[in-house]
């Protein structure tokens, strides 16, 4: 027994360093890019306020992309979570208008109905899910944009207060032990990455795979309910725009992470906080750098294309999509 | 040898498979005409949806090739907006020729640009479509502040009458056999139907891709100098804004691929035909354009449920499935 | 190998990418550093410096003991050519001896507006200057941020109609004020321009969803058909391709003689006039839009276009100079009421050779001069209320004695 | 030897991670030679026919081509050189028609002018798999509408038409049926009597008997010895593969039906009908091991699949002794059912994913704490505790699936089922693609686990096996069961292969 134990030891060495050079990578290039705009803002970059404001501005995107592992590890995208995030804002600051108390649950609840559709499509109808979900997409901006009336609507007083930050602070850490021990922990997440893997092979183990996609895309959905909510109180209006970035932000955020897109083995929430860390700080560097104006998006790109390479500095998979 | 004679279509289903491709977009015409007949049921106006379908269509050709080879890029519309406004300044230098050279030139060189940095990277071709797109956006957004970009009337001659026929006519021909009738067409089937497979054949992925971007930007270049030609104008797009100029030819593709009794390049143009009707519906309605997508949205969920549940034999899920193309 | 080539080229790319915007900035400090010495010509050069460095003091004191600002400019895009316009207007300031920081906020989204603001906040500045073009619900975050960081912030081209939000800010000691072109007016004065033309069927091209200065736009022209007895035939909301969302409505509803784009004329008004022509209606359909662009010339020339409104790049720049009156301790519009500005209606090419020569050509539209002198202590709200009224491509032309 | 090889290989070496897969090996094939190369599983045969067809590079040792340096960078560089593989796995692209995929990458023949002459390549593709003694197989038609020994043959005509100087079949024969297997044999002949070499990569002895002019073994990646068709003995190649003695009877030392005993039932299967099955009905008993077999085509691969639930249009029920019916395969899994298939490798594993996860999969329930939380010490133990078991060759639990060799993949799927505690086991070719080594021990796990009692239904298309192993012999053809055979010493392989035909 003793030898066994020895022998996991090293192995779970071996194996960080063999297996997990995915997710060792991005966290370098998370480094490197801190140090540039620490050095190029003049350190404004690590003041207090400022590590404020990137967890601010990054808290949606943390809360979409963490979710949007689970539907990434499927092999599949969820390319209506920015949609939904924005429309469930929306329904929770209509909600608020009757009973600031049922926004929240309405939110989520929003949320979660809008993935059950999504995966319902999908396992049902067999239609593609990057389909499936681009017309969702294009639902729900209508949607929003009708609802809103075209314009933003501000949200009751009442319910601004609570915008506390420990308020939020506290939902996030919840929502986030939450997801990663299901992810990590749980059959769940196990059995979504052997999806991702190999379907048939999954299935022929007893994985449930209708029940797996479903939960994926309803998961996906209770995060959008929860960054609509907590984005609502943070700009204290609803808008037909609001979160509609953060479907490419999360795409981009995990393959930054060094997550592939086609999911599977490479599957790690690391890979989210990562990712979406790097998407930030970038974001927000940028400007503390003084590096705005019309050079900013030109800069973002090419730095987006050295953190990719940099976090695929390791032996190039084959899996080009 | 008797054994050397190959199967042969019959004129009769030769007929059904010609009425089953163009059903679609004959059914939504028809619903157009019932809406509104003195409107609509004039030829022109058929003729008119045909028309508005071009400058989708050839966008829908350029991102064929690359969705048969599994390479999905949403920077086509950031490339088609810069090569547009070099075009247009090259236009405004040379003429016609300039235009046409300026668009096609510069949009192969930012097809093979991406291209190249597609295969450096060695990362999925959404993620290099995204970090491309960003830095293209941006360079048409600082290219444009020190020039004009608008084109003068008489270089819109490729849009207008007969021109439009010529050029699209020639773009179907040309799409058409490479797609189905060169060496790299079959060649890039083979690594869309199974990459690993096609590579141990001795066929050279990595140069196809690439040579896909390329061709693509080829392509991209001629749908440019539609797009262009067709609005008289264009305008340098950011914040990702360019993205959405790839969403309805990518329906269109899909919808076409779906299409099982045609060819694909003949299926992208049914698709792409469809949706344009699609668009002009909304407006005989009366209701608000911003459903357009949605409907589009709702009909392509529709179109696809009923194809993909036509044979109901249980066959589980597969998510990797790739987009079939008829040979 | 591949790879370090990769790597290679990406680090010349980015290196380009900074080295180009370094210049950018060196130069606009080079030119700071002339008009410095132009002013240090004026008056006594060392001393103001030194006093410069001194700061704050003593405020009752002369000009030159002005403090040293930072204005943080947040903008929806550079790409249209309202957005390229302002922010220049931004730029002018500069002449002032402060610095300007353009952050681009892109996608219309409200909660991207709300970071950009923090990002400028934490980049130290001094005045956030931004249009609320999200829409007012904004307004009352931004506010917070704004008291909560003691940073002073203006609003152009933005109107705030909610009493709660009114209320809100008013209270609020860093909040300046606002600027407007009155974007309702605007759009009933087009309306009623085609009127006079002889338009009755109108069609609506709305350049963006959710966006205030669009949708007062919309309600200024709707209400104009309305109370001239028109008819609103339809509205088009953000065509992907605009060509053909009008060609459809013209073919459909061939009553129409008149469309009016609230925006973007480059965007929608050519390819509408490419739409006319193409179902064969040259000459009986009206246009009009808004914004400027290349190639409106050509088409006022020809008559393809009837109107454009536009050229409203000084509610940025009034905006900048009332919110650094109030930096400076004496502020120009201490009721924060809203500045009226006049909008430029173009009808001619000539008009807009002017306005590309003389307001956003190489030289700002006032010189800095003239910029101290319209905020200065003596001047009332209703004297820099006049100064911007008279604001027109004819009086840039005289101011500059040409 | 005055001749210069065809192919002279020299002291090849190769590593995978901490696996040694090849040391130093040597070989040398002359042209009109059929070279066997035969080896445990993990013994490095596949990996050898990898690198000389280029799609593996050594990391050490040399190649010579006609007595020329070979380095091929890929496999396309050694077709070019007159190099052409076979491989297991399947290798045809099932969107683009047959013709298409006979000469895809040589698709420049049909060019004229930059247009391809599709017409000339259809014509061409079939007159080459008559030649090949194809009939039944059009050019035109979609690979996907082909069955999987069809397109096995596909891949046989496409490497045929390249007439490559070197021709190398790995373990192609067990994907075929009998028909195909004659096709690639005569089509080896042809090669050699055009004067031309085969590297035959094979686990079955009696094949590599009959087939080959040479032998070499290979065993854990280190050249054995090279026999001569003379010297070929199938003991002699057994024990020189593994190592010792292995007895010539590694089935079950017992040869009649124990009647004796209880047999309880554990799975009843009544009236199954699919697209390809017609109303079968069975039993699977507990301490017995029932054996199916047939053609390939039979439909018996279907019943595996459609007594753990996996088809949903299924006609008739299949239901556990308990009661319990089997609706679906998560139903059946958790009945500690366990279900092997034919096709392990996109089936049967997730092949990124490592060791652990694998076995761990159908028993994250039982692992878990609280009923939802599972520690990774738990999945360690779990997972290093059956690999042991069975002695899966790996450095470590954490090592991806798809690093190992065939057998030792098998085992990590034995050791998937064997860790969730199975009753039932349904085997679709459980030994396919497998050497003897190994093969022995699946054999003495089979017996191991019907004298524990549990049910195990065994399909093959090996009929010693079949015969070998069964207490229970059923026959099937055409999608219906047409004969029971009882365990008996005196039953001929003749005697079953009526029923089957």
């Amino acid at each position: 027994m003793m030898v066994v134990n020895m022998d996991i030891k090293k192995g779970r060495i071996q194996s960080l360093f063999q297996y997990n050079k995915s997710k060792i990578a991005p966290l370098l290039g998370l480094v490197l890019l801190v140090v540039f705009f620490a050095i190029t803002s003049k350190g404004k970059l690590l003041e207090a306020s400022s590590i404020e404001n990137i967890y601010n501005q990054g808290f949606p995107l943390l809360i979409t992309s963490l979710a949007f592992v689970y539907v990434m590890a499927t092999g599949n995208l969820d390319f209506s979570i920015g949609a939904n995030v924005g429309f469930c804002a929306t329904i929770a600051c209509y909600v608020a208008f009757f009973n600031t108390k049922l926004a929240f649950p309405a939110a989520l609840l929003t949320g979660a109905l809008v993935g059950l559709i999504n995966s319902l499509m999908y396992v049902f109808l067999k239609i593609p899910s990057f389909i499936a979900c681009l017309c969702m997409m294009f639902i729900l901006t209508a949607a929003n944009q009708t609802l809103t009336g075209g314009g933003s609507k501000m949200v009751p007083v009442e319910l601004l207060q609570n915008d506390y930050s420990i308020v939020r602070l506290v939902l996030l850490l919840i929502y986030i032990i939450i997801i990663v021990i299901i992810f990590h922990k749980t059959k769940v997440g196990k059995q979504l990455e052997a999806l991702g893997i190999s379907v048939e092979a999954s299935i022929q183990t007893g994985v449930n795979a209708k029940l797996l996609f479903i939960v994926s895309y309803v998961v996906t959905g209770v995060a959008a309910g929860l960054a609509g909510y907590l984005m609502l109180l943070r700009v204290g209006a609803a808008s037909p725009t609001l979160g509609s970035s953060l479907t490419i932000d999360s795409i981009i955020a995990l393959v930054l992470g060094g997550m592939s897109i086609l999911g599977g083995a490479s599957s790690s929430m690391i890979c989210a906080v990562t990712g979406s860390l790097i998407t930030t700080v970038l974001n927000s560097g940028i400007v503390l750098a003084g590096m705005g104006g019309d050079a900013q998006q030109l800069i973002k790109g090419a730095l987006f294309i050295i953190v990719v390479s940099i976090s695929t500095l390791r032996e190039s998979s084959s899996k080009n999509f | 040898m008797k054994t050397n004679i190959l199967r042969k279509e019959s004129i009769l289903s030769g007929i059904k498979r010609v009425i089953l491709t163009l059903l679609l977009p004959i059914l939504l015409y028809l619903v157009l005409v019932l809406t509104s007949f003195e409107k609509f049921g004039k030829f022109d106006s058929f003729i008119m949806t045909i028309n508005q379908s071009m400058v989708n269509l050839a966008i829908g050709w350029s991102m064929m090739f690359g969705i048969s080879v599994n390479l999905f890029d949403f920077s086509v519309g950031s490339r088609l907006v810069l090569a547009g406004l070099i075009g247009v300044h090259f236009s405004q230098k040379f003429g016609l020729l300039g235009l046409i050279l300026g668009c096609v030139v510069s949009s192969v060189l930012l097809g093979s640009i991406t291209g190249l940095v597609f295969s450096i990277l060695k990362v999925p071709s959404i993620i290099t479509g995204f970090a491309v797109l960003l830095i293209f956006e941006s360079l048409g957004v600082i290219l444009s502040k020190n020039m004009v970009n608008a084109i003068s009337s008489e270089h819109l001659v490729l849009a207008k009458g007969f021109n439009i026929y010529i050029l699209i006519v020639l773009l179907f021909i040309f799409v058409y056999i490479m797609y189905n009738h060169t060496k790299f067409g079959f060649q890039i089937k083979a690594i869309g139907g199974n990459e690993r497979v096609a590579t141990s054949m001795g066929i050279n992925t990595a140069k196809l891709k690439f040579l896909t971007y390329v061709l693509g930007g080829f392509l991209v270049g001629f749908a440019t100098i539609l797009y262009v030609s067709n609005a008289g104008t264009i305008q340098p797009k950011d914040g990702l804004g360019s993205m959405s100029i790839a969403f309805t030819p990518i329906m269109g593709v899909m919808l076409g691929m779906l299409i099982k009794s045609c060819n694909s390049v003949v299926g992208v143009f049914v698709g792409s035909w469809s949706i344009t009707i699609i668009g002009s519906v909304m407006v005989a309605f009366g209701w608000e354009s911003r459903l357009q997508n949605v409907i589009v949205g709702i009909f392509l969920i529709i179109v696809m449920g009923f194809q993909l549940n036509r044979d109901k034999l249980f066959k589980p899920i597969t998510t990797k499935k790739n987009i079939q193309t008829n040979n | 190998m591949k790879k370090l080539i990769s790597i290679i080229l990406i680090i010349m790319m980015i290196l380009g990418a900074v080295a180009c915007n370094s210049t950018k900035s060196n130069e606009s400090k080079e030119e700071v550093k002339e008009t410095e010495k132009k002013t240090d010509s004026d008056t006594d050069g060392e001393e103001v410096k030194e006093t410069e460095k001194k700061t704050d003091s003593d405020t009752d004191g002369e000009e030159v003991e002005r403090k040293p600002f930072k204005i943080g400019f947040s903008v929806w895009g550079t790409s249209d050519s309202h957005g390229r316009y302002v922010s220049q207007a931004a730029s002018w300031v500069e002449e002032l001896g402060g610095e300007v920081i353009v952050d681009v906020a892109q996608g219309f989204t409200i909660d991207a507006q709300v970071a950009s603001i923090e990002n400028l906040i934490q980049s130290g500045a001094d005045i956030v200057s931004f249009c609320a073009y999200s829409g007012e619900a904004v307004i009352p975050k931004i506010s917070e941020l704004a008291e909560k960081n003691e940073v002073y912030f203006v609003m152009w081209d933005t109107t705030v109609s909610d009493p709660a939000i009114q209320e809100m800010v008013d209270s609020n000691p860093y909040f300046v004020g606002t600027t407007n072109e009155g974007q309702f007016e605007a759009g009933y004065e087009t309306v009623e321009y085609l009127a006079e033309q002889g338009a009755t069927d109108f069609v609506i091209i709305k350049y963006a969803i959710g966006v205030a200065i669009c949708d007062e736009r919309v309600d200024g022209a709707s209400k104009a058909i309305d109370d001239l007895g028109l008819n609103l035939t339809y509205v088009i909301e953000v065509p992907e391709d605009t060509k053909k969302a009008v060609e459809d409505t013209l073919v459909n509803y061939p009553e129409v003689n008149a469309v009016v784009a609230v925006g973007g004329t480059a965007m929608y008004v050519t390819p509408s006039i490419q739409a006319i022509e193409s179902v064969g209606r040259k000459g009986e359909v009206l246009t009009s839009g808004f914004d400027f662009s290349d190639t409106m010339g050509a088409e006022l020339e020809a008559g393809d276009l009837s109107l454009v409104l536009g050229g409203h790049v000084v509610t940025t720049h009034f905006a900048n100079l009332m919110a650094l009156s109030a930096y400076w301790g004496d502020p120009i519009n201490p009721d924060k009421e809203q500045l009226m500005i006049p909008y430029l209606t173009v009808t001619s090419p000539e008009d807009i050779d002017n306005f590309n020569k003389y307001v956003v050509g190489d030289v700002p539209p006032y010189t800095p001069e003239e910029m101290l002198d319209s905020i200065s202590s003596d001047k009332t709200f209703d004297d820099f209320q006049k100064i911007a009224m008279e604001y027109s491509i004819e009086d840039v032309i005289s101011r500059r004695g040409e | 030897m005055d001749k210069t090889p065809i192919i002279e290989v020299k002291d090849i070496s190769k590593r995978f991670g901490n696996t040694q897969a090849l040391k130093k090996v040597s070989m040398r094939v002359h042209s009109g030679e059929v070279m066997g190369l035969i080896g445990e599983n993990g013994s490095g045969k596949s990996t050898l026919g990898s690198i000389i067809s280029g799609n593996l590079k050594a990391d050490e040792g040399s190649m010579l081509l006609h007595g020329e340096k070979y380095a091929p960078q890929n496999s396309f560089v050694a077709s070019e050189n007159g190099v052409a593989m076979i491989v297991q796995e399947q290798g045809t692209i099932e969107t683009i028609t047959v013709g298409a995929n006979i000469f895809a990458g040589r698709e420049g023949k049909f060019v004229k002018g930059g247009i391809l002459n599709r017409r000339q390549l259809n014509i061409e593709a079939l007159s080459l798999l008559e030649k090949i003694g194809v009939h039944d197989i059009r050019p035109e038609e979609l690979t996907n509408n082909l069955s999987f020994e069809d397109r096995k043959l596909v891949e046989v005509a496409r490497a045929f038409h390249r007439e490559p100087d070197l021709f190398i079949v790995d373990e192609t024969t067990t994907a075929l049926p009998q028909k195909g297997r004659e096709i690639l044999y005569s089509l080896i002949k042809k090669i050699k009597e055009m004067g031309k070499a085969v590297i035959f990569i094979t686990h079955d002895i009696d094949e590599l008997i009959m087939v080959c002019d040479k032998v070499t073994i290979l065993k854990d990646g280190s050249y054995v010895t090279e026999l001569q068709k003379s010297e070929m003995d199938p003991s002699l190649i057994k024990s020189l593969m593994v190592g010792r003695e292995i007895s010539d009877e590694y089935y079950r030392s017992d040869s009649d039906y124990d009647d004796s005993k209880e047999y309880s039932p554990a799975l009843i299967a009544k009236n199954l009908s699919t697209d390809r099955l017609k109303n079968v009905s069975l039993e699977i008993r507990n301490g017995e091991i029932l054996g199916l077999v047939g053609l390939s085509d039979c439909g018996m691969h279907e019943l595996g699949k459609a007594l753990i639930g996996y088809y949903k249009d299924l006609k008739g029920s299949v239901a556990k002794a308990n009661g319990v019916k089997i609706t679906n395969t998560n139903v059946a899994i958790k009945e500690k059912i366990a279900y092997v298939s034919k096709d392990r490798d996109s089936e049967s594993l997730l092949l990124s994913a490592s060791i652990k996860n694998n076995i761990n999969l159908p028993y994250l329930d039982s692992l878990s704490k609280f009923g939802f939380y599972i520690t990774q010490s738990s999945e360690n133990k779990h997972a290093s505790f059956w690999s042991k078991k069975l002695d899966v060759k790996c450095s470590h639990i954490s090592q991806p699936v798809l690093e190992l060799s065939g057998g030792n993949k098998q085992k990590v799927v034995l050791a998937k089922w064997l860790g969730n505690e199975s009753e039932i086991f349904i085997l679709d070719c459980p030994t396919r693609g497998i050497d003897v080594g190994v093969k022995e021990s699946i054999y003495h796990m089979l017996v191991d686990l019907k004298n524990q009692g549990k049910a195990i239904l065994m399909i093959s298309e090996e009929l010693a096996e079949i015969i070998g192993m069964s207490d229970r012999i059923l026959t099937m053809k055409d999608g219906e069961l047409t004969h029971e055979f009882l365990r008996d010493p005196d039953l001929e392989e003749s005697d079953i292969i009526k029923y089957m035909i």
